[in-house]
């Protein structure tokens, strides 16, 4: 958790994620949430979850992001051109994301814990995937196969969606 | 910082690098034209050097000469980088695969991670993103064909190829690579438990999921490297090359050996998942007849020369694998594209689903 | 020294991002894209927590990591479904543009 | 009209295309396997080993000019051959032989004689319409050159091509 390894991460997350939202080319987009998420797992990294991490990379950069990109180059969608910008609902918007944004850090800067370091485990590796995996299937278990049928009805979902109709 | 650890692995990556991956890609591709010219009784390149060995110096040298050139209309940043991001992910997956026992007292594993076949899978599905970019980048319809062919592709046979690794982890218990390699010397290969007690039943009846997952992730291996039979994203006959039409030079060269580097590490995930690593049982006959283990924990000359023994063994096995990708390139014909995808979704992905159950009710109700 | 607050701060600022992506932005695609920002800024806030609380066996609360897991994994359906919709309506009204999704019935 | 060609029903074990593929893949590892051994018999190695041994009798190589058995140069500059060549390869500048000469019967001889190999298709009209029988068709078939210009035949070239041909010529008979 050196601040050497922290904030180039957390800067280039942010950075990109700034890039996400202000690029008007959908796969310019995209690619800056990859890599805005491979940043993101590194972070999450440098706090000792290598699986989250692991799998973050592995569902996010590596599965939601390509079918992001599929469904981009499938629809061919080009740049959008320059309409007229509706100023008002622009700034109106900045300024919303920016109240709660101060509403966020006033919360974390009143929270005393927040400027606490974190304290050391007990060894320096350990077997996450495990603990992750015992807790899941232990206290979890019933949360984890209704998650199981929300990946079932969302697959139908899609198929029932995306499938043509016959004309 | 530990520095020591730091050095050696500075020089792990250097060593595996520059002294075995690069020199392999470069000669695989001299293995791919050798072995097509001898299945098709051709010759093939045998003029630079003895038999042609010094083909890909020469290769090299033409394609570092030939002129660099960029389409008119491309889109210039992502067409730059589309060719490093093809190349990038397939070496930095060898980074967890053990190639070898000790040499010296140091694990040659670059990075022993716990996770270690997860973080294989999400390097080697961000590969896809060079392919997509190139042909997106190119702005040129058939680049553009492969490239979504090749996301969807990819996405479709990760899933078997992400299920059908499971039965071994439910054996190990571990998603370690280092620990896989420990399980196999300890009980066999995984596909060919010949090692340990060699006679009991329940490890070949367990062999049986064991061959099926092979197979398997053999063939999602195929697909997600883009070989033929899969190689649809590149294919010539109908997409004039696919993602790379668009392509000259060096930068040509980076796709084209980023499919090569990628069926190395391919090849070096079976090999370290199915065929024991970097393990070969040697058989002696000390007081009857056993299997004896050769790595490089022994001291003195005998542990290097066991370390390095181990080294070449890993790589071999690789190397006769690298043989088996080219031996069914110029096999088998190329898929259909609906045909592949009624493959990888109605065939594989059910066929690695239940042989998940099989290899799980053997652990549970089979008593060893 | 990196403090909780850090990781926190930085959540924040992500989400922050993610929100006005959702505000600004009127490509439904870009939308999409915003609110997986915002989820996965709840993600690393989660994780931050998980390192923050020891327990006493020294291991960190994996609770919050299962949570981030769950996230993940309902994400990773929202998209498919969002994207399924997404392909619908343009199939339908030829445009990704939220501006001239106006009407109630297809 | 159209004939529908039914697929053929396959049985489960066809279905399977493993025994199919296994029995591919022998082939082809056979294939490999007696390349190998050196079993194979492979195409010339074209360098090393060369056509000429084997080349027919009507082979058609590249054009070249004759001498005869007294070192005389056969062509009288008829410039036939520049007239029926297709491409146009030939170019005679025809020049008179002095009356002075030894062979003076003959009048004419070719002070130039080029042969362009870029253009030249070995169609062998040449050959063949020549009346004197001094133009023929050899079997030279590696004509390089690192210009336009070393691709040209001249007319000594021609000559050491072609060589000495013996055999009676009617043009140098005096009783003719």
């Amino acid at each position: 958790m050196s601040p050497l390894l922290f904030w180039p991460f957390a800067l280039l997350m942010l950075m990109f994620g700034v890039a996400v939202v202000i690029n008007r080319n959908p796969v310019a987009s995209a690619l800056s949430l990859v890599v805005s998420f491979l940043g993101l797992a590194a972070l999450f990294m440098s706090l000792d979850a290598y699986f989250i991490g692991i799998i973050q990379v592995l569902v996010y950069a590596g599965a939601v992001m390509v079918l992001f990109l599929f469904i981009i180059m499938l629809l061919d969608l080009r740049a959008e051109e320059g309409r007229q910008v509706n100023w008002l609902a622009l700034i109106g918007g900045i300024a919303v994301a920016l109240a709660l944004l101060a509403q966020i850090l006033y919360v974390i800067h009143n929270l005393k814990s927040a400027h606490q370091a974190f304290p050391p485990l007990a060894r320096s590796t350990f077997d996450d995937v495990r603990n992750v995996g015992l807790l899941l299937f232990g206290s979890y278990n019933l949360p984890f196969q209704i998650i199981g049928v929300l990946v079932l009805v969302a697959t139908i979902g899609v198929v029932l969606l995306s499938r043509r109709e016959p004309r | 910082m530990d520095y020591f650890l730091i050095t050696t692995s500075l020089l792990k990556i250097a060593a595996i690098l520059f002294l075995v991956i690069l020199p392999m890609v470069s000669y695989s591709v001299y293995a791919e034209r050798r072995v097509s010219a001898f299945i098709q009784d051709r010759r093939g390149p045998n003029r630079v050097g003895p038999a042609g060995l010094f083909q890909p110096i020469a290769d090299m040298f033409k394609l570092l000469l030939k002129e660099d050139f960029t389409p008119a209309n491309v889109n210039t940043f992502y067409y730059w980088l589309a060719p490093c991001l093809a190349m990038m992910p397939a070496i930095i997956t060898i980074a967890v695969v053990p190639f070898g026992s000790t040499l010296f007292g140091v694990p040659m594993v670059i990075a022993d991670i716990n996770v270690g076949i997860l973080y294989v899978f999400a390097i080697a599905s961000l590969g896809v993103y060079g392919i997509v970019l190139a042909g997106w980048a190119s702005n040129s319809k058939y680049p553009f064909l492969g490239g979504v062919r090749s996301s969807s592709q990819m996405i479709s046979y990760e899933l078997s190829l992400g299920l059908a690794v499971i039965p071994i982890f439910l054996l190990v218990g571990n998603l370690r690579l280092t620990s896989v390699v420990r399980y196999q010397i300890e009980h066999g290969w995984m596909i060919a438990p010949f090692v340990g007690d060699w006679l009991n039943p329940w490890k070949w009846l367990l062999a049986f999921p064991m061959i099926i997952s092979f197979v398997v992730f053999a063939i999602a291996i195929f697909a997600e490297t883009n070989r033929l039979p899969f190689d649809l994203p590149e294919a010539e006959q109908e997409l004039a090359g696919g993602y790379h039409t668009e392509y000259s030079s060096m930068k040509f060269a980076l796709f084209f050996l980023g499919e090569y580097a990628a069926m190395i590490t391919g090849s070096a995930v079976i090999v370290t998942l199915f065929f024991g690593g970097w393990h070969l049982p040697l058989p002696s006959w000390h007081g009857g007849f056993h299997w004896a283990l050769v790595d490089g924990s022994a001291p003195g000359w005998r542990g290097v020369v066991g370390g390095l023994f181990n080294i070449a063994t890993f790589f071999a096995k690789v190397a006769v694998l690298l043989f088996f990708f080219i031996w069914v390139r110029f096999t088998l014909p190329r898929f259909r594209y609906d045909q592949l995808m009624r493959l990888g979704w109605l065939f594989f992905f059910e066929i690695a689903l239940v042989n998940i159950f099989i290899a799980a009710i053997i652990l549970a109700y089979v008593p060893s | 020294m990196v403090t909780l607050g850090d990781y926190l701060i930085v959540s924040g600022i992500l989400f922050a991002i993610g929100f006005a992506g959702v505000m600004v932005r009127r490509n439904l695609i870009v939308i999409l894209m915003s609110l997986e920002l915002m989820l996965n800024a709840a993600n690393l806030s989660l994780v931050a927590f998980s390192r923050f609380h020891v327990q006493p066996s020294g291991l960190p609360d994996y609770n919050a990591q299962v949570f981030v897991f769950f996230i993940i994994t309902v994400a990773a359906a929202e998209v498919a479904v969002g994207l399924a919709i997404l392909v619908a309506l343009y199939r339908a009204r030829q445009t990704t543009d939220v501006k001239d999704i106006t009407s109630l019935k297809f | 009209m159209a004939v529908t060609v039914s697929r053929p029903r396959l049985n489960w074990r066809e279905r399977m295309y493993l025994p199919a593929i296994v029995a591919g893949l022998a082939i082809t590892l056979k294939h490999f396997k007696n390349m190998l051994l050196g079993r194979t018999k492979v195409t010339m190695q074209y360098p090393e080993e060369k056509w000429d041994s084997h080349l027919p009798d009507h082979y058609r190589g590249a054009p070249a000019l004759v001498r005869d058995s007294d070192g005389r140069v056969r062509c009288v500059a008829c410039q036939l051959c520049e007239f029926i060549c297709p491409p146009r390869a030939i170019k005679i500048i025809p020049g008179e032989i002095p009356s002075t000469d030894q062979f003076a019967k003959v009048e004419k001889y070719p002070e130039e004689f080029d042969i362009d190999m870029i253009r030249c298709i070995f169609c062998g009209m040449c050959e063949e319409v020549c009346p004197e029988q001094a133009i023929y068709l050899r079997k030279d078939y590696a004509i390089t050159g690192f210009t336009r210009a070393d691709m040209v035949h001249h007319k000594e070239k021609l000559l050491e091509i072609g060589g000495v041909m013996h055999g009676v010529v009617l043009k140098w008979n005096e009783k003719k």
